[in-house]
């Protein structure tokens, strides 16, 4: 079967949504991975938006935003960014949710700020410079880390993006692991699994630290290992992941109707 | 209730802001329902040194940034979404003009709400035990920092959690789909953080895509979330989010959205993208400016029938100009 | 979003509701927007041992006080407005039965807010430096109390303010003006603190005027203010405020609000009052009870016409039976 | 002129709100005053409830409540409680609003919560036992007198409703005096006058005691001093407070179509 390497992602970011789950999207992959979910295996998944759009499906492609038309034109519900990162997300109601970054660390934290030159990073030299890129910051992402019961961090398999401590914490996995976590109160439970372009990563019960538990057909354990940037354990249990079936695919492509995820 | 605020778009950048002022935008997202037009407009008045309260970038920012009239801006999401990087904001804040103070998306809305409220701090759980609590960029020799957001313990369970500085801007400008006269105003799609901003700012000015008769608010007094009493004037700004969207109205032009956004990514093509996008007179010349073909093709959106309850009310140009004229 | 949560009255009291639960209502105003049959419902069940969060006491939270079944009650407002006292809440009190712990109108939605923001605690300047904040009914020998609202320093400034509890009640009856079976609603006239109710309960039954269809609310989004998601139980409950007023459907009777008070007076009276109005199986057999001549005298309200832009949408008692017998 | 004691009360009121105000009223005479002064001479005052019903004038007699459909019927605006009596009174912006009273004391601190028998007062007895009376509570009170820029009582004169220091303070005036206040932090000034059915006082501008500063034709100094439970000092300047004009009264009367206030 012919697919990307961005749709089984996609796919395998969607598998981890229950029925019934109340979640909310961000925008472009993690929305294609949620709404793929309801198409697919989870019609009563209910999904909102970070600004409070309720009940709505995308019509005519990947919206541009999470208050595009393209996401507003068949809504039951407008309300505002308190009641959707507030009341529902930050308080710990939603069940998952899916995060984007640009860097991840092994204990799951989410830099999606900056990009610092090596050695430069601000908890190495305690200052907080200027980093040499600019990122767009944490978003709605920081109350989905904080809030949300499980979370899922979709992540490209690069090298630069898998570090053993990220510049910046945009979004607190497990901090420095362990029961860090429970010195902030945070109402969520922390990330549930990282899913990237070459397999799954899940987080150790006790350390917290991910280790590769599934990798894809096309991918293999040696590949991932070359490409995380910290000594990457691996699941006495690592499975390959079951490649796409051909539903899924069809309902994968029927919401991404601009290819955009089909692109090598 | 008796008393017509609306004034020209030019009337309320000369009359409300000022340089050094601290001013908010909303609705405040990448892709949707800001008062880019207003920015624009600010823009061509030469407004510098400003300090920026920001649930989210929008293109409205990301101009002001590239024309280095953005001293400082406290933010929750500093991209356009799936458009990408903000150019303008983004050479502002690596050179150095731009200082950007970090939040996220649900702690800016609240701490406005904390500032309606008047509440010395707000206390949260977001952004404790991460960057944006120990990086500061007003104060990055002090890492972690201990200010931006001091540990507060609650009385109660002795829990910890971060207290918040309220936010109480000067001015705020908040695009509207619907306002009357008076400053009565209807939005549609979400509010994001428009209604607690319309109540946290000291001055409220609403950027309403169309002028409706009051006629509307009574028919439909739970939709109107932000009510006179708070509103200072009221300015007509026709496709005002353009290129962004605007709910019920048309669609973001997703050509023009990359198109500026590249232009903006250097100092040279901001300059020409304002020779070419930030000359016009007044909201008709703007509305001329943009040209039929383009607003045919934003204002096919399927969201459109979201307009079709409010249409009676809503007011022509010429009776918009007689308004105008008749102060 | 395609499950059916309507159940009928008898269902919702015996599934979510239970003796010695934390309960609250809403609207909660005396006069306006209240699941009143709602309460009937669970007098007519026995319940017992209610703890409630209240916004203000009306006819419902009175007769529940008056046949006893009040353990405890945290309020902003404990009166009926013009109509006077609450008697049957006001016996309950005076005899020790009714444990009122004594908050204001604005204090108890910020409450509800900040349970539903689940935060440790909420800090304000209301109800401090006076007996709101001294006086506990749950402690009433610590007085001055300091644990009720306990003092907390704004680590910004050094100004001192009160600390208050969340609220976050185990189930909530939220009376609105149309819900559709999936648990989308719409409210007309104010909110009060319906809307903050309805995200920081843990489990939230809606009590509608009227049943609607879902295109409604796809017309209408921004009139959403409590979507499905939140949303446990629909209940159709037609005239379910009465003997208070629902906007856009009917004004409050009058004559049965000081009759009904009159009667709440004496637990004789209270008896009474039930043998009359306490009597009836379902929706229907409640609605036959008020009977057409009230009905008819109440249902001719100014604010009818706020009702005119969904009349389209609305079920009819047959729809709606065949909804229930669908399931 | 015909007019009764309520009456005047309303239009002594009513007298205090300035046009362009932005003014909460409350239930029964208090709203009847300030849609008095909108009608008189206040055109534009901005006048909302306690729910958050913006720009509405009642109709049909007045509402029962203050979310009534007789103040509902049309209006521009419907929010909520936290809109109304936290955004726009507890934080200090409202410039105008009314208290009505059970018992008041010297110091402008209201009691809407109880009648406890004499000597059993929680204060005096350092324990919270049940009144004897239970009265309704604080309401939206709280937020006014906590947050408005000034704020009148509108209290029935009679000696047991004046005391030296109320059994409850259910609103809070000046406390214990001076600058009692400070010590809370409220944004609001503090009450401004006491609109009585006999004549009116203001707080002395340091030791924020209330003196007697007019009274009304058909009352008399020795009469509001007996009315009052505490020795009442009398202005320097105390003055007899006009009578209702004709136009004033035929305003009162439009506004009161039920004559709630012609009853003696």
């Amino acid at each position: 079967m012919e697919y990307t390497r961005q749709e089984m992602m996609a796919i395998a970011t969607g598998r981890e949504f229950k029925d019934g789950e109340l979640a909310i999207f961000g925008v472009g992959l993690s929305m294609l991975a949620g709404f793929f979910a309801q198409r697919n295996h989870a019609p009563n998944l209910m999904a909102f938006t970070e600004g409070g759009v309720y009940g709505s499906t995308p019509i005519g492609g990947l919206p541009w935003g999470i208050e595009d038309n393209r996401i507003s034109a068949n809504a039951v519900s407008f309300t505002g960014a308190i009641d959707a990162l507030g009341f529902l997300v930050a308080s710990g109601r939603v069940d998952n949710a899916v995060i984007g970054a640009a860097e991840v660390d092994k204990f799951g934290n989410v830099n999606t700020t900056g990009i610092w030159a090596p050695g430069t990073e601000p908890w190495r030299v305690g200052k907080y410079t200027l980093p040499r890129v600019r990122l767009n910051g944490s978003g709605g992402a920081n109350e989905i880390a904080v809030g949300a019961k499980k979370y899922l961090l979709m992540v490209t398999h690069e090298k630069k993006r898998f570090s053993e401590k990220v510049a910046y914490i945009s979004s607190p996995g497990y901090l420095d692991g362990g029961n860090a976590r429970e010195k902030y109160g945070f109402p969520g439970g922390g990330p549930s699994a990282m899913i990237t372009t070459l397999g799954i990563l899940r987080p150790d019960p006790v350390t917290k630290e991910f280790i590769l538990t599934g990798y894809y057909p096309f991918a293999s354990i040696e590949e991932i290992k070359e490409n995380t940037g910290w000594d990457l354990k691996v699941a006495p249990d690592v499975q390959v992941i079951p490649e796409p079936t051909a539903q899924e695919l069809e309902n994968l492509r029927a919401v991404d109707v601009t290819g955009s995820l089909r692109k090598k | 209730m008796n008393k017509s605020k609306l004034i020209t778009m030019k009337e309320a950048v000369d009359k409300y802001t000022y340089d050094g002022m601290y001013f908010a935008h909303g609705g405040a997202l990448p892709v949707g329902s800001d008062c880019i037009s207003f920015f624009r407009e600010m823009v061509k008045a030469g407004r510098k040194d400003i300090d920026i309260a920001s649930n989210c970038n929008t293109q409205g920012t990301n101009l002001l940034a590239a024309v280095g009239g953005l001293k400082r801006m406290e933010v929750g999401f500093s991209g356009l979404e799936v458009y990408g990087f903000a150019n303008g904001l983004k050479r502002a804040v690596e050179s150095g003009q731009t200082i950007l103070e970090d939040y996220s998306n649900g702690s800016m809305p609240i701490r406005m709400m904390a500032g309606a409220l008047n509440w010395p701090f707000v206390p949260m759980f977001m952004n404790t035990g991460c960057d944006q609590q120990w990086a500061s960029a007003d104060d990055p020799e002090n890492y972690p920092n201990t200010k931006k957001i001091p540990e507060i313990t609650d009385p109660f369970t002795g829990k910890v959690c971060g207290a918040f500085t309220p936010i109480k801007p000067d001015v705020a400008a908040i695009h509207v789909t619907m306002a009357d006269i008076y400053g009565n105003a209807i939005m549609l799609g979400t509010e994001w953080c428009r209604y607690e901003l319309s109540r946290c700012s000291k001055k409220v000015i609403l950027c309403a895509d169309k002028i409706v008769d009051t006629g509307v608010m009574k028919q439909f007094p739970n939709l109107v979330r932000i009510p006179y009493v708070v509103v200072d004037a009221v300015v007509y700004a026709p496709y005002g989010v353009w290129p962004a969207c605007s709910t019920g109205l048309y669609d973001s032009d997703e050509e023009h959205m990359f198109y500026m956004n590249k232009m903006l990514k250097t100092e040279e093509g901001t300059q020409e993208y304002l020779q070419a996008f930030g000359q016009y007179d007044d909201v008709w010349d703007y509305v001329d400016m943009i040209g039929k073909e383009r607003i045919d093709k934003i204002s096919a959106t399927e969201t459109a029938f979201l307009m079709d309850p409010y249409r009676q009310w809503i007011k022509t140009d010429a009776e918009i100009k007689e308004l105008l004229e008749r102060r």
